[in-house]
């Protein structure tokens, strides 16, 4: 696909909102676990009512960098500016949660700062699960969990909503609803979204921005120019085989990983694994 | 000939020992006063010592049945054992339970506590079984007989005269061991009894202008003193190291010190003095008895010293003040 | 003869503020699993005890200040590859230990250390009870003002740092207040009664509440209810009053989960 | 649809298997939360050698039934009866990990009894994480850890393997990968497969029986008879409304739960709220 | 003369005998939030002392079914609305309150009950030589039998359950196994000494170790190190020698630690 993998911070913006100074801006960001690189000079900035969705195969440094941006872990070298005051409503992509802690969902939706109990329950409402408050948190299904998450985000009346796979464990009329709720709060609090998702038909109708990360930024542009590739439109009505071709269309140019010789770390390992494992392979993939 | 080596348990016995082994060599001192066998954990030195030990003497494991397990672990079997509490003649008596005492003052006669005659039940001497316990075997039983007694109250040598018996039997176990040396030994137990005498005389006399004034005290260990000098305390707070008082017994306790008319209280230097506030208003002097030697140089003159301080210390806190 | 005139007196209301606020305290401890917390405390307090001797200063400031490097050592190490209790088990271990070898080696220190250390709930003084109630109020109010962020921290590391709160700096200001209710309650109640009041009315309160400020409210009642209790007990009896006052909060905590265990019953 | 919700344990079973003694039996089971039922009076049991699935919306009992089947939970009445010395593969929903437990994914391996460190390699890149065996269990990416649970339950060399949404995580192409994966298992081992997922139109394709499932079992069918369905046809090119029919089809019959008259538990409040609350509102739904 | 005829060869054999059993041990202890455990179980021991001298039954016997009972109880409550830390921290202090108050009710007992319960390393006797040879053994011998089971229960209850194994059964065992250890060997080595044994190597083998096969060994070793270090270094500066193993425990400790960030540093 064409998408400008060369310039990432200048594509693909709305011109409307290109002027707005930016919510979150990373610059030069890099991460390690135990001194091993996972994601490597990360360059990026938010913009106010934008939508922009992180893809990209399992352990390409999406979680990581989702969490250096909402400021929940330091980068090794780069930096990560958030405007000052801004209100970030954050959905973790697991949230181990100790039963000893007893809370209930109301109150845990109290935390996000919403004193009001009227206004706690519509947020319930809203992501799915309404009447839910009086129960505890651990004792949710991991749907239920999920959605309990999401109310806690919305209300904190987020200006940047960082959302890490929000539907996992969501059935399939909750997703969707997910999704067109992401739409309506873009429109009505104007804020801005970063999402982690693998649901690509849907990221690929809902997004401003799609980010492909695979250790760095591998390629970045609008959604109507990756869905325009032929090989995308042919598949796509199955589902997961025109989600593969977006997945390899440019994991084989080169990277810089030479330091790293037997490949037993750095996030590509996996992905070149793809290449021989799993099929189908993706005829005509290879864009980008 | 090289001395023989011996070790004693509390400072109050390393002393006596000390006096014993006068010009002859030294005596290793195991448990420092005031460490409790929870925190206390031996060096190498005290191990060595107990190792090579001729002669272990300890007052008994009424008062530390760690140290005499530590003694039968370490201590060779050429080692001779020496639990004073068993040594024939001992005065020993009862712990007592209840929180407040009623003496008889006038039962005693003073500076005879061996054979005084004492009415209350509390004070009755205890019957001891006349074994003596040389050799290992025999200390597990000794355990036994601590509580099937009730209670001996270990603090014994708070009496000068139980201190006397204790020199002499010190005496005869060195020469036992070290026969060449049997003179030496005899002589310093004499030269030990006289300064231990002129040391209770002296200490009776400090205590002779204060004599029969109440007082209150912290910890139930003076029994012995008491009796020996005739100075009941009227009242114990605490009924030993390991046991917390109940709320009733401070109440008690609170009630005689204001009924006998305390005029002092005392605590041990190791202990907090806050529990004497609860039972002790302000008119209530405040004293502090020593009954380990904790705050003395351990050696030969810590014994005399320790008992002329506890009068001392009576003394200050129960005379007149001008 | 005013009220703080009775020793008893002087034991309930110095019982009561200690256990109002290790009553709160405690549910942070039962939640982040730090229940060694207290004994950990009141083992760094013996070395502070013996470093105070070494270098003659006051006891109290020794306690406190060793006391609070451990309670920082163990906030600034936590969270990675060591559970809390861990960590804090380390510490305890490694203060009594020095502490013990410290004490070995001071001239003239040969004193039984636990003796400066340990109070007794009936041994309150009046200047005990206004220093229980200065450190009790103290410790409330950090809690109260920064309760959101100190629960959010403790649910989440992760939401706590997205929402702009530091959970770093919340776990040490927990930590700090910990240590310097333990410290200096041990002197005044006595190391057995403070740290089982940090951990056992939480427990109770757990089996009977579903939020967490529900929680922290009756843990503190239950607290306060177990130091009455236990005193009146004491009395009653002739008891021992700190071990009294544990137990009365053990039965309580068996109380509130049979409760909750027939209340399921009934419900189900 | 025209699933045979009457007599759940008759239909669908291919013929050649039904005479092989199940693998799990459950009869009559119910299961209880501090009191509250979530499952009420499920009987089914699974054979050799086929797949069923489970639908149903958030919190209607999936993983509590998963659970109760693998043996995990007692279920508070009914029975769960395993054939003796049956060898079962499990992957929980979700799985807190404790970083103080070292654990490399190898030795995770291993403990499903595999001492050969080849045959624990091929399981993993069977699974799609090939070259993992070295890393740590609590460091690897949400996709990488359900991956590593996949080959663990894998190794165990299963009769029944119990999946609880085995793809949450997993990226597009493992996703499909591993549904190829599991039809290749059932083939080679002739093992039977219970799997919980979200995913529709996979599990369309790739069950013998799907169970929905909604506090007790809704209905029960081959998945040819729910895909039959035209209104299921004619959503299926964009995912979830297709879905969605699915989810609906029968929730509006009675249901007695009138002893919980204030819908403050029980699985079926959250199910009655997305009537309201989501669209898009399945026409023609309802069937069943 | 034989080599048990020394002390410090006694020592050192019965030291790294515990040390051995406690390496392993101490990493169920570590893994499950179980730091307490020692302490728990020492508390209860005193109760045991108490129950003993009350019934006129043998010390030890009272002592072993004390810390038998707590960790049952302690095994079987767990799980549900409390953390291991915590449970234990209320048995700890249950046990070691209802000691304090049995102890006043005892006629006669009124000598320090610790006195009857803690070893001391240097004063370990042949005969304690040989139970804790056998009782390390033992103890090992359990943990080698049971090894997959006990690992799998403690990564995921859940998945031990589905794979044939009953998860509570095995917390009962480890806990059995654990009490037998703690009670027998505080008697030997001192309780200091046996609580630091299990969880010290342990935290310090974290570092280092990538499985938890590798971990247990490593913590055998580091605690088979520390006691000979320590007993070296006590000899050296005639410190004492269980708090001297402690801290040597400690000092191996910050090592690793060291050890891992450097290597990180360097990889990195
Ligand atoms: N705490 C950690 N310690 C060490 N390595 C880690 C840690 N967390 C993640 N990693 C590694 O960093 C890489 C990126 O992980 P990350 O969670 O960001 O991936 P992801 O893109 O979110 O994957 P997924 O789609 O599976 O959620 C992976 O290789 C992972 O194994
Ligand atoms: N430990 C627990 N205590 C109390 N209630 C629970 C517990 N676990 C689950 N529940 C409740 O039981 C019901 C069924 O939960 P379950 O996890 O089985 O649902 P599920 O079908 O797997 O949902 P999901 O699709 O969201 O995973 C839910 O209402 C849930 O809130
Ligand atoms: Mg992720
Ligand atoms: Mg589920
Ligand atoms: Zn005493």
């Amino acid at each position: 696909m064409s998408a400008a993998a060369a310039d990432p911070a200048a594509a693909a913006v709305p011109a409307a909102r290109a002027e707005a100074p930016p919510l979150v801006e990373a610059t030069g960001v890099s991460i390690r676990y135990d001194g091993v690189e996972v994601l490597r000079d990360v360059t990026l900035s938010l913009r106010p009512g934008e939508i922009v969705t992180l893809v990209g195969p399992n352990g390409s440094g999406k979680t990581s960098l989702a969490r250096a941006l909402a400021g929940a872990l330091k980068p090794a070298s780069g930096r990560v500016r958030r405007r000052p005051g801004l209100r970030l409503g954050y959905v973790p992509q697991s949230l181990a949660l100790d039963r000893t802690l007893p809370m209930t969902v109301d109150r845990f939706l109290a935390l996000a700062g919403e004193r009001d109990r009227a206004v706690r329950e519509a947020a319930l409402e809203r992501t799915g699960a309404p009447g839910l408050g009086a129960r505890q948190l651990s004792e949710l299904s991991g749907g239920q969990f999920q959605r309990a998450l999401l109310a806690h985000a919305l209300l904190r009346r987020p200006e940047l909503l960082v959302l890490d796979e929000p539907t996992t464990g969501l059935d399939q009329p909750g997703a969707s609803a997910f999704y067109r709720l992401v739409a309506e709060l873009r429109d009505e609090l104007g804020c801005a979204v970063l999402m982690v998702s693998h649901d690509l038909h849907v990221v690929m109708a809902a997004s401003d921005r799609v980010i492909c990360l695979n250790g760095h930024v591998c390629c970045e542009g609008t959604p109507t120019v990756v869905a325009a590739a032929p090989e995308y439109r042919a598949l796509f009505g199955f589902g997961t085989g025109g989600a593969l071709a977006l997945y390899r269309h440019d994991h084989d140019h080169a990277h810089d990983h030479d330091h790293d010789p037997d490949h037993g770390h750095g996030p590509h390992r996996h992905d070149h694994d793809h290449d021989h494992d799993h099929g189908p392979q993706g005829r005509g993939a290879g864009q980008g | 000939q090289e001395p023989p080596r011996v070790v004693a348990d509390i400072p109050p016995v390393q002393s006596l020992a000390a006096m014993a082994m006068a010009g002859v060599g030294e005596v290793e001192l195991i448990v420092p006063p005031g460490a409790s066998p929870h925190g206390f954990s031996m060096r190498p030195s005290q191990a060595r010592a107990l190792e090579q030990a001729q002669l272990v003497i300890s007052v008994g494991p009424e008062l530390a049945p760690w140290l005499a397990e530590a003694a039968d672990a370490l201590a060779g079997p050429q080692a001779v054992r020496l639990d004073l509490l068993d040594q024939p003649g001992t005065l020993l008596l009862e712990a007592r339970d209840e929180a407040v005492f009623r003496h008889d003052h006038d039962a005693h006669d003073e500076g005879e506590g061996e054979d005084g005659s004492a009415e209350d039940h509390a004070d009755d001497p205890v019957e001891r079984h006349d074994e003596t316990h040389d050799d290992d075997a025999h200390v597990h039983d000794d355990h036994d007989h601590g509580h099937d007694h009730g209670g001996v109250d270990p603090h014994a040598w708070l009496n000068p005269d139980n201190a006397v018996v204790w020199l002499e039997a010190i005496a005869e176990a060195l020469a036992r061991i070290d026969p060449a040396r049997a003179e030496t030994y005899a002589a310093n137990a004499a030269a030990g009894r006289a300064r231990i005498e002129a040391a209770a005389q002296e200490a009776a006399d400090l205590l002779a202008p204060v004599h029969g004034r109440p007082y209150v005290v912290f910890h139930d260990a003076y029994r012995h003193f008491e009796r020996r000098f005739d100075m009941p305390a009227a009242a114990a707070v605490s009924l030993s190291d390991a046991a917390q008082p109940g709320a009733r017994r401070v109440a008690e306790v609170q009630a005689a010190v204001a009924e006998s008319e305390a005029l002092c209280v005392f605590a041990e230097p190791q202990m907090p003095p806050q529990l004497l506030d609860s039972v002790a208003g302000e008119t209530v002097r405040r004293g502090v008895l020593d009954p380990l030697g904790a705050t003395l140089a351990p050696g030969p003159e810590l014994y005399p010293t320790l008992i002329v301080n506890m009068a001392q210390s009576l003394f200050e806190c129960l005379a007149d003040r001008a | 003869m005013g009220l703080l005139d009775d020793f008893l007196a002087r034991a309930a209301i110095a019982g009561v503020a200690a256990a109002l606020a290790a009553g709160p305290l405690g549910c942070f401890v039962v939640w982040r699993r730090m229940a060694y917390f207290g004994d950990a405390t009141a083992h760094a307090a013996i070395l502070g005890v013996a470093a105070s001797l070494a270098l003659e200063i006051p006891v109290f400031a020794g306690v406190l200040a060793l006391a609070g490097l451990m309670a920082a050592a163990v906030a600034l190490s936590a969270g990675r590859s060591y559970a809390a209790d861990t960590l804090l088990g380390v510490a305890a271990h490694t203060a009594l230990a020095a502490g013990l070898v410290a004490m070995a080696f001071l001239p003239g220190a040969r004193l039984d250390l636990m003796g400066y250390l340990f109070g007794d709930i009936l041994a309150v003084s009046k200047g005990d009870v206004w220093t229980i109630l200065f450190g009790a109020a103290a410790a409330l109010a950090l809690l109260a003002w920064r309760w959101t962020g100190l629960l959010t921290a403790t649910l989440s590391p992760d939401l706590a740092a997205a929402e702009g709160r530091d959970p770093a700096r919340e776990r040490l200001i927990l930590m700090l207040a910990l240590a310097f209710l333990v410290a200096a309650a041990l002197k005044v109640v006595g190391a057995l009664l403070i740290t089982a009041l940090l951990v056992i009315p939480a427990a109770a309160a757990r089996a009977v509440s579903p939020t967490p400020e529900r929680m922290a409210l009756a843990a503190a009642l239950i607290g306060a209810g177990s130091v009455l209790g236990g005193l009146g007990a004491s009395w009653t009896w002739d008891a021992p009053a700190g071990p009294s006052v544990v137990l009365a909060a053990s039965a309580a905590l068996a109380l509130a989960n049979l409760a909750a265990v027939l209340r399921r019953a009934l419900r189900g």
